[in-house]
This record gives structure tokens, sequence and C-alpha cells, in this order.
């Protein structure tokens, strides 16, 4: 980036128009309880209150390709704490999804795939296929890895067998909505509309 | 006054008349005191008991009055009479509540109480009703000095209140630099934007009140007299000089900006484009809303960087070591001017911590913040010229990362450096006589106008108010904001103090108050804070005057003048009643109607003193009325036993003990004196700034008279203590009653 | 007349999911107190906080609005119950931006329209406990109750979602003390001030990245059994399903020995109102809860 | 008996008689000006009263206390009324009716202060001076300064066999058991609000687990330990098992700048808390240490100074953090504060031996639910307004310091004075 570039408000702009809740990231005063408030927080490269810096130092790369906010387990503490009501939580979900879209999120992050399984998942039929899920996680990072993931998983697999808790009637259909096509059509709209109010980059 | 009758009250309540013999105390009145009659009474306080005494007045029997019972700090509002003179025995407090209730301590326990009462008539005996001066008389009319936002803000309020106002501003337009503002940090909710700048209507208003009179290009000449009769030679630019006279001022001299081509390395005087917030001010007037524009090509601003603390809150040489208070305020505004005009332009505040205080001061941060304005935790280490735009060099602290960055404009967040005219204290007036010549006053030997000085005072201390510290003259006291050390005199604004122009009208509105204050107060004679009200003020006798200038010198409140033969003279209304010059004087000739030489000097004389073999030794103990006598007064209420041998006098600042009481106690037989005052170090906390320091001087070389007597130099002690040493007091006294016990008892008893 | 409902029963509630065994416990549960839940028909999975890198903003809310118009449908005059944490917090949380965000109300509104559908958001989005705390009452609860738990000691372990950013009204984000109500109005001892009873497990993230959820799961674990717990008790199915499959995981990984029942609040109710360790869905315990079995058999 | 109060158009009503409330109405009275004092405790002094020191002299309170009671006490223009509250304002500038809720102090001006009753009685209270961290007698005099100085019965001891104690014990007829509250409607000109300021509940900042943890105290609560005449004899002991505190944290911005708790800043507690961090050296030389956690050090003007000296000493250490979070370590009772510096991102877990939470200034009155015409801001702080007689000072105005505090009390009591003047020009 170039000295020119530094600080300026492009980047801050840009998450304000097209990031879920954007518009919160200049009222962060750098007070760091977000940060401190993480259950995973010391597996983030950057906090969140550093993200917000980072944001407004005009750092797009940095930030958008960053795997911190993949790391949000959706506690709410940040929220909860946060001394200028910044929706934190949101902020994250909005920056990954933003920067999964761009393509520049990490490419091998196991949350961005066990999240993308969930979202096309649930868009086939309407509801979540939790063994189809399950297994298609465990095989997400290649077969030999699957069938290791599989084995490690293996107990757990049937105690929720025995206890009925997972049915391998779910291979064969399972649950659905009757009206997938319509939940579908619903998605596809929003979706356009969500796209065109986007403000595109560069 | 008629010639002085003297009655004692003995009050028994509080179990005084159980724990001591009443009978014994009234004869010791009588009999030893002096007294014409000793009444007792089971309960004085009281509305009877209280108006028994109002009745003996009436009557005529008493005028003045030793009322025995508790601390003269207890029940002030019953024992409250006019036109009469009155002492106190503090029996309660002083006497049975720090001695036990025991058989054997029966004895030295009423030996103290009688004492106190020997104490208290003798006291009474030697003091006058204070007569009046003759000197007062009303003024109620105001100098302002300064035509800025706090002058006239000051001239305004006074004006308000029915007072006449004298305005000086040196410069040919009243505003000052808040005239120079596009607009104004906000003072009422919901501080969001930046406020219209209302110093224009202020300036109407003064203009248009016919209670206040504006001098403009014009100077305060020379100031001479005291609250109330002030005599003040207005200079204009054009020659005129004017005489008015004044009943009290109001410095409001204000700041000038931080000159900050001392700071070359942030690109000031390099660059056109790097300004003081200032120089922002004069380019958003020139906007009015519109596109600000950079000095030097006339580009539209489209970034700009705010370098806080520039030049400010470091030790670096040439830095102001303070704080400005308004400018992280002031830089929100205006980077708000940029944004309100267009979001799209960058705005970046650099700071190291964001102080915006209050509630007002909150908001607007956050109102900024909501506007888009980028604030950064950073060090700013370079600002250089780069090509056209300008390159800033800092420390980013969050990120933890250098940064260079570019852009269009720098302002720099410089500080205030007030206008305190002469540092009186930085260069003493000389005076000295030249050999063969006659002595001359002061005024003979000042020039005045003195070079640089904004009040010109004609007062043997200087032209100018002291200043505390980095060149403010602001008070020292936290609970006494405006007790300036010069009476009738109050700095107001940034003169006393850093701050934003709504604190400066706020400071203006309270200094005006004292103002006023002083006034109504000089009028009737009666002293300023803090012996407010009182009546009595210094009397001398020229004749034993030997012109030795201490009592001029050591005024702290540069109270006292020197006449044209040099004798001292005494301005009423500028002395504040502490007594400072009646303890500096060799030769004792100043003293107090009501509290003199002879008021205290006869009191310790009064004390019985047994002989050697007694083993019952006497300590005086001078106490200062403000803090050390209150301390030894909650000892009492809490029941803390001390030294039965100690006899108390409270002395209204340990500065006016003169030293011929300590010498006095100890040739007439006292095994050891205490000295008790106020800490008074730079963080002194003395109500008359220099009396406990000087005491403490005083009684330093009180060794050498001690070593002529042949007298152990233990025996006198001067200490520093505060109000809450409860408990350290009374240990103090005992320890001192050991020491005596291991040196032995003075061989000066007859 | 019994309290009625429309009920979000969500993925995991399911015949054969991850807490159908949730859904016996309250279906007894409700039919001990009167409560009478409608299901929303043809309701959808609701993203719940995961879904968020494939769905934007709009299409998520979406998916819970189409719920809420389905609802509205169904039964206009019903509050929104549901009994899994996530579903009750994406589903209020759309709900809320519904109402406050009339752009967002108005393109929400265009989606649906592509399905016939329209929606209003006009009625309360609620969790089960909010219903016993607020609706049914501790002193009702703990009238019904004809086996008292005796002696067992039981950590409430709320978790996240139940608590932020909305929470049960009255209670506070760091100490919420619900479920140690609940516990004593069944006539167990709860676990005072028990530390972790708000610190997160993982979520989600327990599929995703197990190791570095595990270690949180142990600290919520370990704090129980410090505490001398029993059991655990929680509100939440990603919870329960956390802290209860992987404990011999965490015991491999860090060589404790866990084998400490969770069980789900209305379990909890089930039993101690007489209901057999069917009913309860005792079975549904891949640790057993002992204690439980037997009292249900007495 | 009935309390009898003169009070004209001409006269000031200063509603509050900490060191606001005091200086208002001692600098009118030194005017001429007839002043009314009203104060809802048993004694004036306010909070200062309850301060060990004062930034950033570290000098006592005390000192200027004794000198303002001094000038009270031999003022005639001052009527100090004690444990009165306003309930009612009605009219304009210049003609105020008040109506004032005075209840019973069960001593009357006959008490000399001598304690007989309170050695006489056994049943004791929480010490409110104290802030609840000791008790006092039912029969007591609020703090050794205090002013009226005269005794007080804890209501809740009336018709306990201690009054009757209490009573029989004074020989001065002072204590009367039947003494009733009474309500008394005032005419005055202007009015002075100087009703202060108290601590934010620290109950409610749950995650400083202050409602949970005993080592977790407030900034105005070791003010009160550190006074030799306190509840801990002027010792920083731990709640929890009585032993000195050597390490101390201390938290900025509890319950300040926040939009859960409140949202302005307090402005004091800064200050308060890098004079305090002085207290350690104070007690324990070289032993003593102090991190504190803060978001901007808010040393404005000359406090600056305190700030440099406070930063030399190495045993204060500063971080620059909002703490998430207070846990609790079982074995040594310890706090441990939970964060992060993000001063270049530092995770922190850190034990202390005790806490000092820095509270906020919450305005003590909440005019809005007074019915008093009187515009106040969200943050319950007085607006300035042109057109009333009634005027705000010290902390009723905005958070303030004690030295702002006065000069706002000295320009409130100009504007006050204003007002009665213009009235006796017009009548003249």
């Amino acid at each position: 980036m170039t000295a020119t570039e530094k600080y300026r408000n492009n980047f801050l702009q840009e998450v304000i128009a097209n990031v879920e809740e954007g518009e919160w990231v200049r009222m962060c005063m750098q007070c760091g309880v977000c940060s401190g408030s993480c259950p995973l927080g010391p597996h983030w490269e950057h906090p969140p209150q550093e993200i917000f810096m980072m944001i407004r130092a005009n750092k797009r790369q940095e930030v958008l390709s960053s795997s911190s906010m993949w790391y949000c387990t959706s506690c709410y503490n940040c929220i909860a704490r946060c001394p200028r009501g910044l929706p934190i939580t949101h902020i994250m979900h909005g920056l990954a999804h933003y920067g999964r879209k761009l393509g520049v999120a990490p490419k091998e992050l196991p949350t961005i795939k066990f999240s993308m399984l969930f979202w096309e998942n649930l868009v086939q039929k309407g509801r979540v296929n939790e063994l189809k899920l399950g297994l298609r996680l465990y095989f997400m990072n290649g077969f030999m890895n699957g069938i290791k993931t599989a084995l490690k998983m293996q107990k757990i697999g049937l105690g929720m067998f025995l206890t009925k808790r997972m049915t391998p009637m779910e291979m064969l259909g399972g649950h659905g909505c009757k009206d997938a096509k319509g939940l579908q059509a619903i998605l596809k709209k929003a979706q356009q509309i969500e796209d065109a109010k986007t403000v595109k980059q560069g | 006054m008629a010639d002085k009758k003297f009655g004692a009250y003995i009050c028994k309540g509080c179990g005084i008349g159980e724990r001591l013999n009443a009978n014994q105390l009234a004869s010791v009145a009588t009999k030893e005191g002096k007294m014409a009659f000793a009444k007792q009474h089971d309960f004085l306080c009281n509305s009877e008991g209280v108006a028994m005494i109002q009745a003996d007045i009436n009557a005529g029997e008493v005028n003045h009055l030793m009322i025995a019972g508790c601390s003269k700090r207890a029940k002030m509002e019953a024992f409250n009479f006019d036109n009469v003179v009155m002492s106190r025995a503090n029996l309660r407090e002083g006497v049975i509540w720090v001695r036990p209730d025991t058989d054997e301590a029966k004895e030295t326990t009423q030996e103290m109480a009688n004492d106190y009462i020997r104490m208290a008539c003798a006291e009474v005996r030697y003091m006058n009703l204070p007569s009046s001066s003759n000197e007062q008389n009303l003024t109620g009319h105001l100098l302002v000095v300064g035509g800025g936002i706090t002058g006239l803000t000051s001239a305004l309020e006074a004006a308000k209140a029915g007072y006449n106002v004298t305005l000086v501003e040196k410069s040919d337009k009243l505003g000052g630099v808040s005239g120079q503002l596009y607009k104004r940090i906000p003072n009422r909710a919901p501080f969001k934007d930046p406020q219209e700048n209302s110093v224009v209507d202020l300036i109407a208003k003064v203009e248009a009140n016919s209670k206040i009179k504006v001098y403009l290009s014009s100077i305060v000449a020379k100031t001479e007299g005291a609250p109330g009769r002030f005599k003040v030679e207005i200079a204009a630019e054009s020659g005129p000089t004017t005489t008015e006279t004044i009943g009290a001022i109001v410095q409001a001299s204000g700041f000038k900006p931080y000159d900050a081509n001392q700071l070359p390395h942030l690109g000031f005087g390099k660059s056109p484009d790097v300004v003081d917030q200032l120089g922002l001010e004069l380019l958003a007037r020139e906007a009015n809303g519109g596109a600000i524009k950079r000095p030097s090509d006339g580009k539209e601003v489209k970034s700009v960087v705010f370098v806080q603390c520039a030049g400010q809150r470091g030790n670096k040489e040439g830095y102001l070591p303070y704080c400005s208070g308004h400018c992280c305020l002031t830089s929100v505004k205006q980077a708000m001017y940029f944004k309100d005009a267009n979001p799209n332009i960058d705005t970046a505040i650099i700071y190291t911590d964001l102080r915006t205080p209050g509630a007002g001061g909150e908001d607007f941060y956050r109102s900024g913040q909501d506007k888009g304005v980028t604030f950064t935790k950073g060090k700013v280490s370079e600002v250089s010229p780069n090509g056209s735009n300008l390159a800033v060099k800092f420390k980013d602290l969050i990120l933890d990362e250098e940064v260079n960055l570019e852009t269009d404009l720098v302002v720099l967040a410089t500080g205030m450096v007030p206008n305190s005219g002469v540092d009186i204290e930085a260069i003493p007036i000389a005076i000295e006589e030249v050999e063969g010549e006659p002595k001359k006053p002061v005024s003979d030997v000042i020039e005045f106008p003195v070079k640089g000085s904004v009040l010109n005072l004609d007062y043997r201390q200087g032209a100018d108010m002291p200043q505390l510290v980095h060149g403010f003259t602001d008070s020292h006291f936290i609970c006494f904001p405006y007790e300036t050390r010069r009476t009738g005199i109050y700095a107001a604004g940034p003169v006393r103090r850093p701050m934003d122009g709504f604190q400066a009208m706020e400071d203006a509105t309270g200094a005006t108050l004292k103002a006023i204050q002083v006034i109504e107060n000089s009028a009737l004679g009666r002293a300023a804070h803090p012996r407010s009200g009182d009546l009595s003020y210094p009397k001398f006798r020229k004749e034993g005057c030997t012109q030795c200038k201490r009592c001029t010198v050591e005024c702290p409140f540069g109270a006292i003048n020197e006449d044209e033969k040099r004798y001292p003279f005494f301005n009423e209304a500028r002395c504040r009643r502490c007594g400072i010059c009646m303890g500096a004087c060799p030769v004792r000739v100043i003293s107090f109607e009501n509290y003199s030489v002879e008021t205290v000097g006869q009191a310790i004389k009064a004390v019985d003193i047994p002989d050697e073999f007694s083993e019952k030794p006497r300590i005086l103990v001078l106490a200062c009325e403000n803090d050390a006598y209150p301390a030894i007064d909650m000892a009492g209420m809490n029941h803390i036993e001390y030294s039965a041998f100690v006899r108390i006098i409270p002395v209204r600042c340990l500065g006016s003990v003169n030293t011929i009481w300590i010498t006095d106690a100890l040739n007439s037989g006292y095994d050891g004196v205490m000295l008790m005052g106020c800490r008074k170090d730079g963080d002194y906390q003395c109500h008359f700034v220099k009396g406990s320091e000087l005491a403490h001087i005083r009684t330093s070389k009180i060794d050498d008279t001690l070593k002529g007597l042949n007298l152990e130099t233990e025996r006198v002690q001067t200490l520093e203590v505060a109000i809450t040493d409860i408990q350290r007091i009374p240990q103090l006294i005992n320890e001192m009653a050991a020491t005596i016990e291991k040196i032995g008892m003075s061989p000066f008893k007859f | 007349m019994p309290r009625q409902y429309s009920f979000y029963p969500g993925c995991s509630s399911q015949k054969g999911a991850s807490s159908s065994n949730y859904q016996r416990s309250v279906e007894t549960m409700c039919s001990v107190l009167d409560i009478q839940l409608n299901d929303i028909p043809d309701w959808n999975c609701c993203s719940a906080s995961i879904g968020y890198s494939g769905g934007g903003e709009l299409p998520r809310i979406a998916l819970s609005a189409r719920n809420l118009a389905l609802s509205e449908q169904a039964h206009p005059d019903q509050d929104v119950v549901a009994t899994c944490a996530a579903c009750w917090l994406a589903t209020r949380e759309a709900n809320e931006r519904l109402q406050h965000d009339a752009q967002i109300m108005t393109e929400t509104n265009q989606a649906l329209a592509e399905a016939g559908l329209s929606v209003k958001a006009n009625k309360k989005i609620r969790h089960m406990v909010e219903v016993l705390v607020e609706d049914i009452g501790y002193a009702e609860i703990s009238s019904k109750v004809k086996k008292p738990l005796e002696g067992i000691k039981i950590a409430g372990y709320v978790g996240c979602q139940t608590n932020r950013p909305f929470g049960i009204a009255g209670e506070s984000f760091e100490n919420p003390v619900y479920l140690d109500n609940l516990i004593a109005a069944l006539g167990a001892d709860p676990v005072k001030n028990y530390e972790k009873k708000v610190s997160c497990c993982g979520g989600a993230l327990a599929f995703s990245e197990p190791e570095k959820s595990q270690a949180l799961i142990k600290d919520i674990l370990q704090a129980a059994v410090d505490n001398g717990a029993n059991m655990l008790v929680t509100p939440c199915p990603v919870c329960q399903m956390n802290t209860e499959v992987y404990q011999d995981q965490i015991n491999q990984t860090y060589g404790t020995n866990f084998k400490i029942p969770v069980v789900y609040y209305s379990t909890l109710m089930d039993i101690a109102f007489g209901k057999s360790a069917k009913e309860a869905a005792l079975d549904g315990q891949i640790i057993k809860a002992k204690q439980l079995e037997d009292l249900a058999s007495k | 008996m009935t309390t009898e109060i003169v009070a004209t158009n001409q006269t000031i009503l200063v509603v509050g008689g900490g060191i606001s409330g005091m200086t208002a109405a001692i600098e009118a009275a030194e005017c001429g000006k007839q002043v009314i004092l009203l104060e809802k405790n048993p004694s004036i002094g306010g909070r200062v009263a309850q301060l060990y020191k004062y930034f950033p002299k570290l000098c006592f309170p005390t000192c200027g206390m004794e000198i303002n009671t001094r000038r009270i006490k031999m003022n005639r223009n001052v009527r100090v009324v004690t444990m009165a509250e306003v309930t009612k304002v009605t009219g304009k500038k210049g003609d105020y009716s008040v109506e004032i809720n005075i209840s019973p102090r069960y001593v009357n001006e006959n008490c000399t202060a001598c304690g007989d009753c309170s050695n006489a009685v056994s049943g004791e209270f929480a010490n409110e001076h104290n802030y609840g961290l000791n008790k006092r007698k039912g029969a007591y005099l609020p703090f050794a300064m205090a002013y009226p100085q005269r005794y007080v019965l804890d209501p809740a001891m009336i018709g306990t066999d201690d009054a009757a104690k209490a009573k029989e014990a004074c020989k001065y007829n002072a204590i009367d058991l039947e003494m009733q509250a009474q309500t008394l409607q005032l005419k005055v000109g202007a009015i002075i609000w100087a009703t202060g300021w108290q601590p934010y509940d620290a109950n409610k900042i749950r995650p400083y687990a202050y409602d949970r943890n005993p080592n977790v105290i407030t900034s105005v609560e070791l003010e009160r330990m550190m006074d030799p005449f306190g509840p801990t004899g002027g010792k920083i002991l731990r709640p929890s098992d009585g032993k000195e505190a050597k390490d101390i944290a201390f938290i900025q911005c509890a319950g300040s700048r926040d939009h859960n708790y409140l949202k302005h800043c307090s402005r004091i507690c800064c200050m308060a808390s890098l004079k305090q961090t002085t207290y350690l050296r104070e007690r324990y030389g070289n032993e003593g240490k102090a991190t504190v956690y803060y978001i901007d050090i808010r040393a404005i003007d000359r406090f600056e100074d305190f700030y440099l000296k406070v930063r030399k000493d190495d045993n204060i250490n500063f971080i620059k953090s909002k703490v998430a979070n207070i846990t609790l370590d079982k074995e040594t009772g310890n706090p441990v504060l939970n964060g992060v510096n993000t001063e270049g991102y530092h995770r922190y877990s850190n034990p202390h031996e005790l806490v000092v939470l820095a509270v906020g200034m919450q305005p003590s009155v909440d005019f809005a639910n007074l019915s008093i015409d009187i515009s106040v801001n969200e943050h319950g702080f007085i607006e300035a307004d042109e057109e009333s007689g009634m005027f705000a000072a010290g902390c009723a105005a905005d958070a303030l310091d004690v030295n702002r505090a006065v000069q706002s009390a000295t320009a409130s009591t100009l504007r006050a004075i204003q007002v009665i003047n213009q009235l006796s020009a017009a009548e003249a």
C-alpha cells in the first residue's frame, strides 16, 4: 500500500457499504474488551478491536484474508460487554462472509468449509441433514483424512446411533421442507437484492 | 469603647462539673484572673445560659468575657455576641476529654484547667474591640483587564449584578483569541456539532451596556491603593491617560498560542500546509462552510492529519510540560469542519490519550467517530514536505508499527502560554538605597509602566501577581480556586490555568463574584478569605519602628507598602489579618487589637510554673488555629490522652508567632516549647501561603538563643502537622514530655 | 385450556437427529404443564450461527422470515417458541431486524413474495425457558414435583446463546440464575456460582475446530466436577452435545476421566414430575444419568 | 417542636451541603445575601468529607472543610437546615415557592455533643459514612468534623430500649423521641442546585464480580480505608482475609464511558486512581505495587504534572486495556484480571491481591422524576438556562473535580445574586 493510501477511509467506506453492521466499525475506541472476552481469542491473529483499527488504517487485504474472524464461536461475549455497543459478532460474520464472497478468505480453513457445507446442505432440502453434513465434514480434507476422522469419531457416531440421535435412514432422503423449491426461490431473490446493493470495488 | 468590664462564665456541663472543682476554677478567675465575677452554670450553651450572658452584656455588667467550657470551635453560634471581646478556656476537648478519670490524675487535671482559666483571663484582659480604620470606602466599580471571552464575560456578569465596569483591552478590538474562531466546541446537549461562535454577540452586548466602559488599544499603566480604593491609570497607545477609582480587579489577560516555529521537526515553517489550530480556524473562516483550501496552492484539502500534544506534555527542550486541556476537543471540532463539508475527506487524529472529559466531552468524541473521523493512538516523530504533499511519520501504538503516510494538510495541536505579566519572583525589584542618597519609596524607584507588566501594581513586592507554576497565576488551593495572593485582584481564564472558552466563561463568572464580594467587604472593613469578616487589622507604633522592612518583605499578600519616609504603610483592605507581620517584627511594634504580642505573651506568662523539684514540667504549644488546633480538638473528641503538663495556645498562623513569646516562655521557666504549623514546601498547606515556612526560618535561629541561655536545643521544636494528625499530635506531645523527663527540668524557674 | 404456542422445533430436534431426545423430553414436560406446542408447518432451518459463510445478511434473515411468515399464517395469535438456543437466537435476531429496519422489512418481503409469503414480525420469539420462568413460574413447577431430586448436585450450564445477547428477562449476562432456581425448584442442589456457567463450549466450531473447542469443554466439565456436581443440566442442544459426546476424546487428550452426564432441564423435570425414564428420554443419554434412572424406576 | 425558617424572594436557596453547596452558600452570604442551605444528611460536607486526600496536592479535604465550616458558623446570613429534601418547586425566577421535607433527627439544639447517648446504646447499624464497611452506634455523630456538631438517632432505633436508654443518658434534654417529619413551604428568589453525585453502583458491573468477589472494592471505599479513623484504621485490608493488600489493580472507566452503564466520562476517576496509586508508597514504601488498566489517561491541564510524577514510579504500571472480566484464584483468593493490552495486542491474565474499581459519577438526584421544571441532559446533568432563576453548581452540572466544582459553585452564586439584585433594583 502506498503512503497516500494509508489511513484513508476507502476500505472503511467499503465495509460500511458492503459488510453486515459495518457502519459500527468507526465507533470503536480501542479499549480491547472484545479481544479479552473472546473464548478462542488466543487463536486470533488479529482480535476484533485490532481488525477495526486495521480497517481504519485501510488494510483491506490483511483484513479480508485474515483467518481471525473464522474463529468466532458466536458466543456474543463481545457484544454483551462492548462499551460502545458494537454488534461485534455480526461484524465478524459479515467480514468473514464478505471475504469469502470476494474469494480472498483463506481457502484451507476448516470452519469456512464447514460453514459452506452447512449452508449448501440447508439450501438443498431446507433443513440440515446432520449425517450427510457430518460425513462430508469428515471427508472434506480428502478421503484418507476422512477415514481417520471417521474412525476417530466412530465411538461418538456409535453412541449417537445407539441413542437414536443419528440414523442411517438419513442417507436415503431424510428430513426436508416440502416446499424446498419455494425456499430456494426466496434465497435466490434475497441474494439478488443483496448483490444489487453491494458497492463494486476497484 | 467604655472602660473594660471583665466577667467569667464557667460551664459545668459535659462532665466538667463532675471532673473538675468548679469553685476553684471560679476563684482562679476572680482572684488571679482579675475577673469582676465568675458565674457558674450547669449548661451554659443552652438558650437560658446564653440569655443570661446577653442580659449581663445588655445591663453593661460585662464587655470582656472569659467563657470556660468547650473548645472555641464548639458552640460558636451560641457564644456569638456583638460589640464585646471574648476569650474561651477549653476545659472539655482540651482537659477532661484528654485526661483519664482517675484519682491519681485528678490533681494534674485540675491544674491544667486552672491554667487555662488563667490564660484565657490574661488574654481577654489585653484584648480590645477592633476599631475601624476609617480607611474603607465603597467603590462598586470593577476593572477588567483583557477584552477576550473571559474579560467580556466578566464585564457583562458584573454589570448584570448592578456594578459598573471598566474594561481595558490592549489590542484595537474586543474578542481576543476566541473571536478568531470559526465555530466552538458545544457546551449544550446533545454535544454533537460545532456551535456558532457567540463571541460576536458577547461583544455587541458589552458595547451596548451602559454600565460598561471600554478602553481599546490601552493598557493599565499603574495601579495603586487597595480593594475599594484602587487608583488605576489607563494609558491609551495614542498617549492620553485616564485615572479611575476601582473597587476590585479581574485579570483576564488570557494567553498567546505556543510558537509552533519551535517545532521544525513537525514541519512548521517548512511548509505552509502545516498549520496550528488557530491557523486552521483561519482557513475554516475563509472557507465559511465550503471546501477548506490548503495555503500552499489553494487546492481543496482531501486529507488532513491532526497531531495532538504538539510541543506539549513533554520535558523536551522548549516543550510545554503541561496539557492544554482543550486541544483534543478542538481537533475533534476541526475535523468536523471537514467532515460536515464533505464526508469523503479523510481526517485522522493522532493522539496518545484522548482527553474529552465530562458528559459533553465524551458525547462530542463519539459524535466525531460517528462522522467518520479516524482516531489513532500514536506518536508522531516527523512531518516533512514531500512534493506537493506532506509526509507524516508516526508509530501506530495499536497496530504496533512505524507508519509513513501522505496527506494534504497537517494541523498541530499546540498549547497555551499564559499572559501573566512579569514574574516578580524571578526579577525582584532592587530598591536598596545607594550610598549617601536619601531613602526613596518604591514608586519613585520603579518606572511605570514596567516593561511586560499587565497590572503595573505599585506594590512593594512587584508589579504583577505572583505566578504559581508554568507561568500561570493560579490559586494553589483546591478548595479555594480564587485565592490569589493579591487581595481584590482575581485572575480568570487561561491566564490562571489552561482551559477552553466555555470553562473560561465559567471561570470569569466565579472570579467576578469574588471581586464583587471583596468590594462589599472592604467597604465594611471586613477581611477577605480565610479570616472572612475579621474586623481587626494591624496597628503599629511608628515611634518604635526601625524600618527594617521585614514586614513589608514578608507579607505573603503584598499588603504593606512603604511610605515616603520608608515606614511600613498598612493597606487594610489588602491585609488578610494573618499576623505574619506581627511575627516578623523584631521590635514588636505591630499588633492587632484582639490579637497581639500582649494577648498571647500574657497568656503564656499567666501559667503557674511549679518549682524545679515538683516533677511537673510545663510545655507550651503554639498551634495553628486552622489545622493543628482542630486536630488537637478532635484528639479530644476521640478521648486520646496526652500529657497533663502541656498548655496549648491557638495562633492565627504559625507565621504570626513572634520569637519573643518563645524566649519569654523559656525565661519564665517553661521546660519545652512546641510550634505546630502547616506543611510548608511546594505543596504548602499554610492558608497564608508563607506563614509556616517563615516560622520555621525564624525559629531555626532560636538555637543560638537557647545556647546563650545554656538550654538544650531539644526544648524548642518547630513541627509541620496536618489537620488529620489526630493521633500523631498527642504522640508528639508525649514524646516531648519524655524528652523533658530525660534532659531534666528547666533551671529558669522562680 | 392449555397454553398454546407456535412451535419451531429446529433441525436437530427431528426424529433421529442429535437432540431428538430433547424434543421427546420437552413433549412430556409440556403434557404435565398443560402446554400445547403447535408446530410451524413446513418450517425450515435458521442457518444457526454458522451459515454466514454462504449466506449473507438478507438471505439469512429470509430463512427465519419464512418461518415467521408460516407461523403468522398458521397461528396468528401465538408467540413463537423454540427449544434450541441457536434457533431461538437466529429467529429472534431476524425478528428484531425486521421490526427495527424498514428497508430490511421491505426487501425481505420482496424475497418471501417469490414463494407467495409475507411477514409482519409482530409476535414475540421466545425460548422454552422463558415460557417456564415467565408464564409458568417456579412455584407451579415445584408444585408438580412428585419425586424431588434430593441429594443430586447439579451444575446449571447456561452457555452462550440462551444468555447473550438477549438472555432471559431480569438475568445478568455474567451470572444468570434461572437454571439454579429451576434445579432448586425440583428439589436438587444447584452448584452456586458455577464459574463456567456462561462459558463457551465452542458451539458449531466443535465440528471444525475440535481441539480448540474441546479445550474449552474440558474447563467447563472440570469446573463442574471440582464443584462436586453429579451432572450438568443445559437448555441448549449444542451445549448438551458438545459437553456430553466428546468426554472420551477429552479424556484421551488430557488424561482426565470425565464421565459426567449432561441432561436437558426438560429431562430433569420429567423425572421430578414422576415420569418414566423413557418419557424423560433418558435413553437418549450417551453417558447414562444413573441417579435419574434409579429415581425413575422407584 | 417545628423548625422556623424565615425566607423571602430576597433569599437564595442552596440545595445540597457538599463542597459545592457550602461554597455557594458562604460566598453568597459573604456578599451580604440571605441564604438557606439544605442538606439531606445529618451533617454537611458531602462526598469530600469521605475522602482521605485530594489530588493533585495530596492534601486533606478536612483542612478546607474546617475553614468553610468556620465561615458558616460565624456568618449569620446562612441558615443551615439538615435532613431536609426539596419535594416541590413552583413559581418563577425571583419568586419561587419550595416545599421541603425535614426528617426527624430526634436530637434538638440542646445537644452539646458530649457523647453520653452514644455510650448508653448498644445497637449497631451500617455506617453510611464508611459506605457500610463497618458499623456505628444507633446514636451517633456521623464523623469527628461533622457540622452541625450534634448527634443523630437512627430512625430504626426509635421504639427500642436503646432509644429509651439514649434519652435517659442525656442530661440536657436534647433527645426528643416524639420528633416528627415536617413539611415546610419557603419563598425564595433563586435556587442553586448543588445536589452532587453518587458513586455508580458497582454491583451492576457484573464482569468485575464486585457482587461476588470480596477483594474487588470501589475507589470510594479505598478512600475510607485510608482514614486512620476509618473502618480499617487506615490500613488497606483485603475483605476476604483481612490481609494487607500490597499489589493492587486499578480499573478505570468502571461504569463510565460505557453504554451499558454511564455513557459519560466521569472526569475525576483517572486522577483519583493516580492519587490512590501513591497511597501504596505511603503505606508500604517500595513494597507496594500498582497497575492501572485504562483506556485514556485524562490528566488534563496542570494535572499532567501529577501524571508524569506517577509515571516515573517503577512500582506503578499502566496497561491500555478495558479489563474483560475478573475471575477468582481459589487458592489465594486473588482476583484475576483477564483482557488484552491493546498497545500491540498482548493478552494477560493477571492476579492481584486487591482490585479497586474507579467507579463513575452519577448525579445524586434524578430531576427527571421530580416535579421541578428544570432542563436535564440525557446523562442527568442540569443544563444551563438563561431564563431560569435556578442554577446548577458542581456535579449537578457535570462530572467535575473539586476545584472545578468550587469554580462552578462560585459562578452559580453570582448568577443567583444577579436575580436578587435585579429584583431589589426593580423594587427600589
